[in-house]
C-alpha cells in the first residue's frame, strides 16, 4: 500500500480481550484500500473473525472488548459507533456461516438489510438483487431457510449490498460450500469488487482467498505474521507451508521440544 | 483471610471446620444457638423460631435448585405437603410429632420423585411453570376434600410428645416443663427441637456437597452433556435431588405447621412462599449451604426490621407491613441480580481474580 | 345447545383475553429470551390507569391512553433493567421478573390503593344481546371484536411492515440483524412496548363484568401459561390458538366437567388447564409447535 | 486386534449429510489424528462414538464390544473418555472437583450413605482424592487444585479438562483440538503432556487437529475427512505427498 493513496480502512494496533480474560488480538494493523479485495489468512482461533467483530462493533454479543487500537473509516475512528451506526456509516460484515435469516422470506431478508431506508430506494435495491440472481425471484416468498447453502450465501451478500456499502466484510463466505457454489460466490466478490466495493475477505481456504484478492495478510494466535501482494504470498513457499505444516527441515520437532524441555524442567 | 491449615492427609481436607477459625466460628454459633431463647423476648424467639424453619427449607430449595440447577417455583407445594401431613396424622390419628414428622417428609418425597420423573426432559423455564403448576393443583387437591383437611376453615396441629401411654392419653408438647429451675415453655421446646432439626438438615447438605453425589448434581447443573459423557447419569442426579429437596421441604413445612398449630391453605402454602424462599437462596448466594443458611436468617430477620424502616418511608408507609417487607426484599433482590448475581460471593471472585493476575491485567 | 353456544361465546371472549396476554409474553420471550412474570402486573397496571384515566377524558381515548402509557412503562423496564440480563442464565431472568412483578404491584397498590374498583363501560355494563336464542352479554362481544381487532393489527404490523420484519430479524438473530442496521435495542424497546399495551388492553377488557378491577387482577396471567406452554413459546401463532382453545376449556368445562367429579370438582376448571399442561409436556417437552432442541457440544 | 473399530459410519442432519461411510480403526496404543477442513465431519464423528448422536448409522466397536445404541454415561464407564471443542468444565466447581467428576463412574457409595457421610463414603472419597492427586501432580495442576474454573486462564482450563478425562483412567481418549485457542507456550506444553500420556499411561489418543505441523509430528497415524468422508489414512510420512489432502486444505476444488 502506497502512501499516497490513503486506505478506505484502517486498523491500527487493534487488541481485543474476551470475558477479561482471554487475548485474542495482540495489536494487529491492517488497510484496505478504496477498491479491490483484501484477504485476512489464518488457521482457526487465530482471531480473524474477532477482528472483524471488532471492526463491525459487535465483540460485545461475545463479551469481548477492545483494549487498545483504532479502527478508522476514512480517517474517521469507528469505535465511538454502536453497531448499526457503523452500517450506516458504510460497513458492512457478512456473518460466517452463512447466516441468513431462516424464518423470513428471501425477500424479507432482502427488506431487513434495507431497514430504515426509504420504501423506494429498498424497492429498487431488491429488484437489483432479483436481477442478479433470478433465482432469488422465483423464491422470493419462500422461507430463506429453505436456500440451498450457495443460494443462502449469495443471500447474504446481496443483503449486506442493500446498505450500498462502502467496504464489505466477508467472514469465510466459501465454508461448506460445494465447488460450483463457491465457484459462484466467488464469480459474485468479483463483481462486487469492479461495482467500486472494498472487500475484506477473510478465509481459512487460501488458494481462493489469494486468487481473488489483491493484497493479504496472514494471522497467528492474534497477530499478523506476514503481509504482502497476493500474488507474492502465493508464491511464497512459507504460505502453503503455514497451511500445510509439513515440517521445514532442520525445524525442531516436538518430540525433541519434549526432551529439551524435559531436561529444562529437572534443572529447575 | 485465615491461611488454609496444614493438611497432611486427604481425610484432613473433607472435614466440615478444618481450620482453627472454622472451629472457633462453630462454637461461638453453637454458644450463640444455647443463649438465644434466654436473650431475647417471646416475640423474637418466635423469629428464631421461623429462621430455623426457614433454614430448612432454603437448604432444600438449595439442593434442588441452587445445587442441580433445576429451578423451582413449587417449593410452597412441597411445604404444604409436609405441613398438611403431620396436621392430619396428629388431629385426625392422634400421632405424635416424631412419628409423622419424618412421614411428612416422606410423603413430600414421594410427590418431589414423580414430579421430578414428569420433569426429567423439562429444562428451565418450563419445568418453573410445571412446578408452579404443581403449586396450584396441589391447593386445589388439599381443599378439594375437606373432610380430610377441614378445607377453607383449616385444621389445628397438634404436637404430642409420647405415642399415647395406657390410658390412652397423648402428652401435648405445649405443657411447660421445669427442668432444675429453668422453665421451657413450647416456643422454647420448639426452638431446641427446631435448632437439631436445622443443624441435622446443615449437616445433611454439607455432607452432600462434599461428595460424589452432591457433585455429580452440580455437574448436571453446570453442564448436562459434559457430565453424560464424563459417565454422571443425569436422570439418576437429578431425581436424587427431587427427593432430597422435597424431603427437606416436608421436614420444613411441617415444621411450620408446629410453630403455627393452625393452618390454612392459602395464605401461606402459594406462589408468594415459593418466591420468599427463591429470594432467600438468592440472597445468600446460590449453590452453597452457607448461602442458604446465611439467606434464610436474613430473609426471617430482616423481614421485622423493614417493616420498621418501611413504616418511615413516605408512599411505601401506606402499604401493609408485610408488603413493606416485600417490597423492600424485592428492591434488595432486583438489585443484587443486576447489579451482582452471584451475591457477595461474587464480589469476592472478583476481588481475587484482581489480585491473582496481578500487576497485570489480563 | 342454546347454553352451548352461550358458554362458547363466553368462552372464546375470555379466550380473546388470554390471547392477548399470551401474545404479550410470546412477543417478549422471541426478542429478548425471558419469560416475563411481571407481565400480569402491566395487565393490572393498564386496568387501574384506565378506572382513573376515563373519569378525565373520554372512554376510547383513555383506552388508547392507558395502553401507551403500560406499553412506555415496559419499554423503561427493558431498556433499564431487563437489557441487562441478555445472556444471564434462566435462573436469573425468571427471578428477576417475578420480583418486579412484586415491585410493581406494590406501586399499584400505592398509586391505587385496595379498593375493588369497577370499569366503567360507555355501553350499558348489563346490556345483553341475543344471539340465535341465547343471550350474552354485550360486553363479552365488544371484548370478543376488539381483542380480535388488536391481535389482527399486530399481525398485520409484524407481517407486512418494515418495523414488523425488523421485529422479527432481531427476534430471530440479534447479531444478524445488527450487521444489518437494524437498531437492535429500539426495536427491543418497541416490542416491549407492543407487550405492554396489548397487556392493558387485556387488563380493561378482563376488569369488565363479572370481573372487576382490584390488585390481584394481574393474576390471571398465570392462568394464561398453560396456552403459552402448550401453544409453544416460540411460535406467536401457535400461542393465540391455544389461549383462544383454554378460554373455552375453562369455560366448558366448568359447565360439563366440574358438576361430574363431586366435591372435586369445585373449582377444579381453574386448574384443569395445568394439569393438561403437565400431561401435555411429558409427551412433547418443547411445545406443541416449539422448536427442537438442538444438542451441541 | 484393533481398540477401537468404526464401521461404515453414518450421519444426517436435516439432509446434510455429516458422515458418510466412515471405516478405519484405532490401535491400541496409537496416537491417531483426524484431519480435514472446517466442517469434515470431525466432532460428529466424536459425538457418534461418545454416543451423543444416537440416529447414526453402522457400527463402532470398543474391543469388539458394540457401542451404539449405548448411552453417553455407559460408554464412559466402557472406558472412552473425552475433551471438547469449546471447553465443557464445571464452572462453578473447584479444579479438584471437576477432577474428580472424571472418577464419579468408578464411585460405589449410593446417595445415602453419602448423605450420612459414612465411613465407607468417607473412605472412597479418599481413595478417589488419591487419584485425583496424581492426575494434578501429571499434569503440574498443583497451584490450581482449590481454585474455581471459571477464573483460570485458558490453558489452563485446557489442562483441567485432559485432567478430567485422564481422572476416569480412559482406554480410549479423545482429544478435540486440545490446542485450539492456544499460545505457543501452552501448545507446546500440551504437546508434551500428549507425548507423556502415551508413553507413560499408553493410552490410546484420537486427536483431532487443525495446526498441521502440531498434528503431522506427534501422530503416529492419520486419518483425512473431506465432507464426511475419509479420504486417506496412514502414517503421517504417506500424506504429505497424496494430492487429495493438499487440495482438502488449500481449496484445489476451486476452478478459479
Amino acid at each position: 500500500m502506497t502512501a499516497s493513496s490513503p486506505a478506505l480502512l484502517r486498523v491500527q494496533n487493534l487488541q481485543v480481550v474476551y470475558h477479561s480474560a482471554v487475548r485474542a488480538l495482540r495489536g494487529i494493523t491492517l488497510e484496505v484500500p478504496h477498491q479491490g479485495v483484501v484477504a485476512l489468512l489464518g488457521p482457526n482461533g487465530a482471531g480473524k473473525s474477532t477482528a472483524l467483530r471488532a471492526i463491525s462493533g459487535l465483540l460485545h454479543m461475545h463479551d469481548g472488548a477492545i483494549t487498545q487500537g483504532k479502527v478508522e473509516l476514512s480517517g474517521q475512528s469507528l469505535l465511538a459507533l454502536p453497531a448499526d451506526g457503523r452500517v450506516h456509516a458504510g460497513v458492512v460484515q457478512v456473518l460466517e456461516g452463512r447466516r441468513i435469516l431462516g424464518e423470513l422470506s428471501v425477500e424479507e431478508n432482502l427488506l431487513a438489510g434495507g431497514f430504515g431506508m426509504g420504501a423506494q430506494a429498498r424497492k429498487e435495491l431488491v429488484e437489483s438483487a432479483f436481477t442478479r440472481f433470478p433465482v432469488l425471484r422465483e423464491r422470493r416468498r419462500q422461507k430463506a431457510g429453505y436456500l440451498s447453502g450457495g443460494e443462502q450465501q449469495l443471500l447474504a451478500i446481496c443483503r449486506g449490498l442493500m446498505r450500498r456499502p462502502k467496504v464489505l466484510l466477508l467472514d469465510e463466505p466459501f465454508l461448506g460450500l460445494s465447488p460450483k457454489a463457491v465457484g459462484e460466490v466467488s464469480e459474485l466478490i468479483q463483481r462486487i469488487s469492479a461495482e467500486g466495493v472494498a472487500v475484506l475477505l477473510v478465509e481459512q481456504n487460501a488458494r481462493v482467498a489469494l486468487t481473488l484478492a489483491s493484497h493479504g495478510y496472514v494471522l497467528e494466535t492474534g497477530k499478523v505474521v506476514l503481509d504482502g501482494p497476493a500474488d507474492k504470498l502465493r508464491e511464497d513457499p512459507d504460505v502453503q507451508e503455514f497451511y500445510l505444516g509439513f515440517g521445514r527441515e532442520g525445524q525442531r520437532g516436538y518430540h525433541e521440544l519434549k526432551r529439551y524441555r524435559r531436561k529444562r524442567r529437572w534443572l529447575s | 483471610m485465615p491461611t488454609r491449615p496444614l493438611v497432611i492427609r486427604y481425610e484432613d481436607d473433607l472435614k466440615l471446620f478444618p481450620g482453627l477459625w472454622q472451629r472457633a466460628g462453630v462454637l461461638l454459633t453453637l454458644s450463640i444457638t444455647l443463649a438465644y431463647p434466654w436473650l431475647v423476648s417471646t416475640r423474637w424467639l418466635t423469629v428464631g423460631n421461623l429462621g430455623l424453619v426457614a433454614i430448612v427449607g432454603a437448604a432444600s430449595l438449595m439442593v434442588l435448585t441452587g445445587f442441580a440447577g433445576q429451578v423451582s417455583l413449587g417449593h410452597a407445594a412441597f411445604l404444604a405437603l409436609g405441613a398438611y401431613t403431620v396436621a392430619v396424622l396428629g388431629a385426625k390419628l392422634g400421632w405424635p410429632f416424631w412419628l409423622a414428622l419424618p412421614l411428612a417428609g416422606g410423603v413430600s418425597a414421594l410427590v418431589g420423585v414423580v414430579i421430578g420423573a414428569f420433569a426429567l426432559r423439562l429444562k428451565g423455564l418450563y419445568l418453573a411453570i410445571v412446578t408452579l403448576g404443581l403449586v396450584f393443583l396441589t391447593q386445589h387437591v388439599l381443599l378439594a376434600y375437606p373432610e380430610v383437611t377441614n378445607g377453607l376453615s383449616g385444621t389445628a396441629v397438634p404436637m404430642y410428645w409420647w405415642f399415647r401411654d395406657d390410658a390412652g392419653v397423648a402428652a401435648s408438647l405445649s405443657e411447660t416443663w421445669v427442668v432444675g429451675g429453668v422453665g421451657f415453655n413450647f416456643e422454647r421446646k420448639l426452638y431446641f427441637v427446631f435448632a437439631l432439626l436445622a443443624a441435622g438438615t446443615v449437616w445433611l447438605t454439607k455432607n452432600l456437597q462434599r461428595s460424589d453425589s452432591g457433585r455429580a448434581m452440580m455437574a448436571v447443573r453446570d453442564q448436562d452433556l459434559a457430565a453424560e459423557v464424563l459417565g454422571v447419569g443425569t436422570t439418576q442426579a437429578k431425581l436424587q435431588a427431587f427427593g432430597v429437596s422435597s424431603f427437606l421441604a416436608g421436614i420444613a413445612g411441617a415444621m411450620f405447621a408446629f410453630q403455627q398449630q393452625y393452618i390454612t391453605v392459602e395464605p401461606p402454602f402459594d406462589l408468594n412462599l415459593s418466591i420468599q424462599y427463591i429470594a432467600m437462596i438468592v440472597l445468600g448466594g446460590v449453590g452453597t449451604v452457607f448461602g442458604a443458611v446465611s439467606g434464610a436468617l436474613a430473609f426471617t430477620f430482616l423481614s421485622p426490621l423493614a417493616e420498621t424502616v418501611g413504616g418511615a418511608l413516605p408512599l411505601v408507609n401506606q402499604l401493609t407491613s408485610a408488603q413493606q417487607a416485600t417490597v423492600l426484599l424485592s428492591l434488595v433482590v432486583v438489585l443484587v441480580l443486576v447489579l451482582e448475581p452471584l451475591g457477595l460471593f461474587g464480589v469476592w471472585l472478583r476481588v481475587r481474580r484482581y489480585f491473582q493476575a496481578w500487576p497485570f491485567r489480563y | 345447545m342454546t347454553q352451548l353456544l352461550q358458554l362458547s361465546i363466553s368462552g372464546l371472549a375470555l379466550g380473546a383475553s388470554y390471547a392477548l396476554i399470551a401474545l404479550g409474553f410470546s412477543v417478549v420471550y422471541r426478542a429478548s429470551r425471558l419469560f416475563n412474570f411481571a407481565h400480569g402486573e402491566l395487565l393490572s397496571l393498564g386496568a387501574f390507569l384506565m378506572t382513573a384515566l376515563v373519569e378525565v377524558m373520554p372512554w376510547w381515548l383513555a383506552l388508547a391512553a392507558s395502553a401507551c402509557l403500560t406499553g412506555g412503562l415496559a419499554a423503561l423496564l427493558e431498556r433499564t433493567v431487563l437489557r441487562r440480563m441478555v445472556g444471564r442464565s434462566v435462573f436469573t431472568t425468571i427471578i428477576l421478573t417475578l420480583f418486579l412483578g412484586l415491585l410493581l404491584r406494590a406501586g399499584i397498590v400505592i398509586a391505587f390503593g385496595t379498593d375493588t374498583r369497577g370499569m366503567p363501560t360507555p355501553w350499558d355494563t348489563m346490556a345483553e344481546v341475543q344471539v340465535g336464542d341465547s343471550t350474552v352479554l354485550l360486553s363479552s362481544l365488544i371484548s370478543l371484536g376488539a381483542t380480535s381487532l388488536v391481535l389482527v393489527g399486530m399481525h398485520a404490523l409484524v407481517q407486512r411492515t418494515p418495523m414488523g420484519v425488523a421485529m422479527r430479524a432481531a427476534s430471530e438473530n440479534q447479531e444478524v440483524a445488527l450487521v444489518l442496521g437494524i437498531p437492535v435495542g429500539r426495536v427491543l424497546a418497541f416490542t416491549w412496548f407492543l407487550a405492554g399495551a396489548t397487556a392493558a388492553v387485556a387488563g380493561i377488557f378482563l376488569g369488565m363484568f363479572p370481573r372487576s378491577v382490584d390488585s390481584n387482577l394481574g393474576y390471571v396471567a398465570l392462568r394464561a401459561f398453560p396456552a403459552i406452554i402448550v401453544g409453544g413459546l416460540e411460535s406467536v401463532v401457535g400461542a393465540v390458538v391455544a389461549a383462544f382453545m383454554l378460554g373455552l376449556l375453562e369455560v366448558l368445562s366448568q359447565a360439563y366437567v366440574n358438576p361430574h367429579l363431586g366435591a372435586f370438582g369445585h373449582n377444579f376448571h381453574a386448574v384443569f388447564p395445568y394439569a393438561a399442561m403437565i400431561l401435555f409436556l411429558v409427551l412433547r417437552p418443547r411445545g406443541l409447535w416449539g422448536e427442537h432442541e438442538v444438542r451441541r457440544v | 486386534m484393533a481398540l477401537l473399530e468404526l464401521d461404515n459410519v453414518g450421519l444426517s442432519f436435516s439432509g446434510l449429510r455429516a458422515l458418510d461411510g466412515v471405516t478405519f480403526a484405532i490401535e491400541a496404543g496409537a496416537l491417531h489424528a483426524v484431519i480435514g477442513p472446517n466442517g469434515a465431519g470431525k466432532s460428529s464423528l466424536f459425538n457418534c462414538i461418545s454416543g451423543i448422536h444416537r440416529h447414526m448409522e453402522g457400527l463402532v466397536t470398543l474391543e469388539g464390544q458394540a457401542l451404539a445404541g449405548l448411552e453417553p454415561p455407559e460408554i464412559a464407564r466402557r472406558g472412552v473418555a473425552r475433551m471438547f471443542q469449546n471447553l465443557a468444565l464445571f464452572e462453578h466447581l473447584t479444579v479438584l472437583e471437576n477432577l474428580l467428576l472424571g472418577r464419579h463412574p468408578k464411585y460405589r457409595t449410593g446417595l445415602l450413605r453419602n448423605l450420612f457421610w459414612t465411613r465407607g463414603a468417607r473412605a472412597e472419597e479418599v481413595r478417589h482424592r488419591e487419584k485425583a492427586e496424581e492426575v494434578i501432580d501429571f499434569l503440574n495442576l498443583e497451584h490450581y487444585r482449590w481454585m474455581p474454573v471459571s477464573v483460570l486462564p485458558y490453558g489452563i482450563r485446557k489442562r483441567v479438562e485432559l485432567g478430567r478425562a485422564l481422572c476416569m483412567e480412559p482406554k480410549l481418549l479423545l482429544l478435540d483440538e486440545p490446542t485450539a485457542g492456544l499460545n505457543q507456550e501452552e501448545t507446546e506444553d500440551m504437546a508434551n503432556h500428549l507425548l507423556d500420556i502415551r508413553h507413560e499411561l499408553g493410552v490410546t489418543q484420537v486427536l483431532i487437529g487443525h495446526e498441521l505441523r502440531f498434528v503431522m509430528d506427534l501422530a503416529t497415524q492419520v486419518t483425512v475427512l473431506d465432507r464426511g468422508r475419509v479420504i486417506a489414512n496412514g502414517p503421517p510420512s504417506s500424506l504429505r505427498e497424496d494430492t487429495r489432502v493438499l487440495s482438502a486444505y488449500v481449496g484445489g476444488t476451486v476452478a478459479a
